[in-house]
């Protein structure tokens, strides 16, 4: 199999992706935003509670591929109880590292760093940051659908 | 098969010989837009390294050249089609653009509330949205004769329709893009003739695999993208029945669709030029005359039996694939071959069949209610053309494969 | 002309480099279609050699070339028109097509009676016959600036008509390709903006010979054909204001321009796509893409003196020339030479001239109302691009030559 | 010169254009058509009287290039005082040799034949045939403008 391959679906990719995390919606959230990828019938609605400046429960339903569910329960993994600007900074790198635009703050991203190889498969970047931009629509609570397209 | 020399067609098909990330090609995704033989190719470079000129409105021999390669088209398109004048042959930029003609310059001045569209339930987007668009602005109303479970629309549910009156147009797909269904486009024209609808086929899957007779089909219109037809991009053909198309106002102003301009008053110019405002893509449509000289050349009989066989070669393989849905089993099927793992998603297999040089489509086909109505959020669809060999699909199997054991 | 290589450029288009019944081919048809450079037709080709796959929706990688290539070309135009955002740049089939855009989702949603849409009596048919279409449609009324003897539209003469109230709509030619005069552009959109009217520019026969700034001159619209911009057919833009755009309603329905799409309801995407329904002209945008690279290899400064140093010699000769009236002598002109002669009429100069290699254009140019305004049936036109020379301008003048000895 | 262009533009057609003969309309004229060459900005006007199946007289004005004038000024010359069948006749004749598509037949033609040189400038065809197209009109009388586009 090809290399690029293996980068791109890793383990922990893979683990995530069938038995997504946090897979169901806080009781008593306050924000809410749904995303789709129209190009790949991704779709999702992501929930959370927000305290202040921090995400202090967060969950997402939702079909689409493997990147893109992976990408959704990883996420809602790691910011459970951050603040939107420590949020902000993991994204800002995410964001560049999958572009294929920036190198890895390995500090920063722990475990989001297996999304690295979707640098080299650019058809797939929107599956990989779907959840994250659906999220900050959910904190900004500015009701808009997110899309990719 | 005898006739048939596949490796000779493949020769002809400079795309087939390629590397794909270090994989040699193996293309599925004729059905997205189709590869295109040398023939094509240097056709389209003679325009621009000879016969560079506008058509239609010069002396010099140039132009000549290229307005007799332009209007040629036309009659190569008429005799494909069996139209009875070569003026019903309008070019267009793609189906998408033919089939908005009709609905604007057809529908949109005689349609109100009170008139139906029909169109069915495995249409691509194209052949929907026109018909919302003039219906939103006419106040007609759009019904669907829906599908079966096997992706067919069964005759019945489009006669009642008709019967329930009302309905001017009926719209439909030849050859479904996202199921490979077939439709009874004979029968279908015949009822909406006997309802007083007129008739518009969607053909775009169509002629890649047969020469549609738009006399024997009794159809008023018929659309077809020039690119899924091994010619360029940006062609496209709108057939119309003379009657029909000549009572039908422009569909843009511009040069050459005039007769005559002032500021007080403009006539417009007779069929096609009425209908063909501006420059058109004049070297597309001599590479689409080059595609159609091609294609003549082809033993049309060995072709078909070629693709039916690989048809069904295919369509065993994926069904005997365990953990795999075949979508679309109409008894009537050709091109298109969708399906859908139960263990991954469309979009995470054609990223990984690609990195085998298997190209696939995967998503919704532009055809969402269809996806709607099987369930599914998207599909895979392995196409066919005649180049393809029994080595594609086996690729195409082994590569499913491959995706099957990452997801398990 | 230092920095300016004629041969060099020369060898560029192969074209140039025939004969023509016997003779060396003298391309003075510029303003019809420009000659395309071997970069063009080399990566038309490629697309069809290698990139072979519809674009934005699949996920292999002949596919996402293609899409790679045909965004990229938005973006080099973005960049070309100084424009704020490359979804202000949609590729359509032409010009043509772009203004009958305008016409369309802009101005027919909009206008009605007691509107008018003011236009210059030096149109293209291209820019006049959409906006009576959609004044017919619509009640609205269309009014004229007209021209001067010498081919000039007058400000005064616009701002005479916004003055009167109830313009909405100012259309006018960049550079007139019957002509060749040049309008006050960035003047003209400033009146139109004082007066609350969007301004539309039928750039057609300008971005052959500058880089038009959308931003500097503060239009809401600007159209031009690749195929006139040694790109290919099939090809062509419509820029527009991001505010302005983002409100029309789409143009045509279909694959590529819609968010979701069911039987009941469907919601269209943002821009661009919302106004390009269907497979584009994959190949011929990503030849645009190539024509904007190659020109950019070149000194602008010296291709600008070189085509000015040309006109001025064509012009002198032509002024010189007993018997020969020039028609369209406006102080500011380009690219276009127009003429008439008092012995033979301009369709039999056209005839002759080709015997002798000299490729020119006689007729109404799309332009019938010019015609009208001077009194001429027709006219021979010698169009110029960088790539012409004084040797050019030489043939034509011998073969003007011939064609008066022959009628006299 | 290109031998072509001298067949083209023989001494006769050259002569009929500049002087084109019965530049007129008869007094009394019954029949009447109009024609355009909208791509040269050809037209003309035929008039005529037809007495029973007999053109007694016959004139034309207008405007056009050298072909299409010179064709109405032989065209009124030849078949002043002829009847229809024999004009439809030679009509035939000349439409195929200036298509290129047929041999000339010197009896019918006579003097037309130095049309011959059409043949080789497809683009000049309906400038000279423009002329004869409308008087067939004029003659049936059907009241529609003849457009050679
Ligand atoms: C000034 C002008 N406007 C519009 C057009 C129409 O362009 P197109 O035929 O490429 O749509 C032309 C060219 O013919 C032109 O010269
Ligand atoms: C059945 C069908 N109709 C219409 C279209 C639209 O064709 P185009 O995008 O070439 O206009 C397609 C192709 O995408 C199709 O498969």
């Amino acid at each position: 199999m090809n290399s690029d391959l293996r980068e791109l679906y890793q383990e922990v990719i893979l683990d995530h992706s069938k038995a997504p995390r946090n897979f169901r919606f806080p009781e008593g959230a306050n924000r809410e935003a749904e995303g789709n990828n129209p190009l790949c019938g991704d779709n999702l609605t992501v929930k959370l509670i927000l305290d202040g400046d921090t995400i202090v429960d967060i969950g997402f339903q939702g079909s689409g591929c493997a990147i893109s569910q992976a990408a959704a329960s990883t996420m809602t993994e790691m910011v459970k109880g951050m603040n939107v600007e420590d949020i902000n900074k993991i994204f800002a790198n995410y964001h560049d590292v999958v572009m294929g635009e920036g190198q890895i703050d390995e500090d920063l991203l722990g475990k989001l760093a297996v999304f690295a190889g979707v640098a080299e498969f650019p058809m797939r970047v929107k599956c990989a940051t779907l959840a994250w931009h659906t999220m900050q629509h959910a904190i900004a609570n500015d009701g808009e659908i997110v899309t990719t397209e | 098969m005898s006739d048939f020399d596949i490796e000779a067609i493949r020769a002809e098909f400079p795309a087939l010989h390629q590397e794909v990330r270090g994989k040699k090609l193996v293309y599925l995704d004729s059905a997205a837009t189709a590869l295109k033989p040398k023939a094509v190719i240097e056709a389209v470079s003679q325009v621009y390294e000879r016969d560079c000129g506008n058509i239609h409105r010069a002396v010099h021999l140039p132009s000549q050249r290229a307005t007799q390669g332009y209007e040629g088209t036309r009659k190569q398109v008429q005799a494909f089609l069996g139209a009875e004048k070569s003026s019903e042959i309008i070019f267009t930029s793609g189906t998408t653009q033919s089939i908005n003609m009709v609905a604007q310059c057809y529908g949109r001045p005689r349609l109100s509330a009170g008139d139906k569209v029909l169109i069915t339930g495995l249409e691509h987007h194209s052949n929907i949205v026109p018909w919302q668009m003039v219906c939103e602005q006419t106040g007609a109303e759009l019904v669907v004769a829906h599908i079966d479970d096997n992706g067919e629309v069964p005759l019945e549910r489009i006669e009642q329709h008709l019967k329930a009156g009302g309905v001017r147009i009926v719209a439909f797909a030849h050859v479904s893009n996202a199921l490979g269904s077939v439709l009874p486009a004979k029968e279908i024209c015949a009822l909406a003739k006997s309802h007083d609808a007129i008739s518009v086929i969607d053909g775009a899957q169509a002629v890649p695999h047969m020469a549609p007779n738009v006399t024997d089909l009794g159809c008023d219109f018929y659309a077809f993208s020039g690119h899924k037809l091994y010619a360029p991009t940006g062609t496209g053909v709108l057939y119309g029945r003379f009657d029909v198309m000549n009572a039908m106002s422009p569909y843009q102003g511009g040069g050459d669709m005039i007769r005559s301009v002032t500021f007080e008053k403009t006539t417009y110019a007779e069929l096609p030029n009425r209908l063909e405002a501006g420059t058109p893509n004049i070297a597309g449509v001599i590479g689409m005359g080059a595609a159609l000289s091609y294609l003549q050349t082809l033993d049309w009989a060995a072709v078909q039996a070629h693709e039916e066989e690989l048809f069904r070669y295919a369509d065993e393989a994926l069904r005997e694939f365990k953990g795999l849905r075949r979508i679309g089993t109409a008894k009537h099927s050709m091109g298109v071959l969708s399906f859908f793992l139960d263990c991954a998603h469309p979009h995470d297999i054609g990223t990984i069949v690609d990195t085998e040089g298997v190209a696939l489509r995967t998503g919704h086909h532009c055809a969402q209610p269809v996806m709607k109505a099987f369930g599914v959020p998207a599909t895979a669809r392995a196409s066919l053309a005649f180049y393809n060999n029994r080595a594609d699909i086996d690729a195409l199997i082994s590569s499913v494969r491959t995706v099957q054991e990452m997801f398990s």
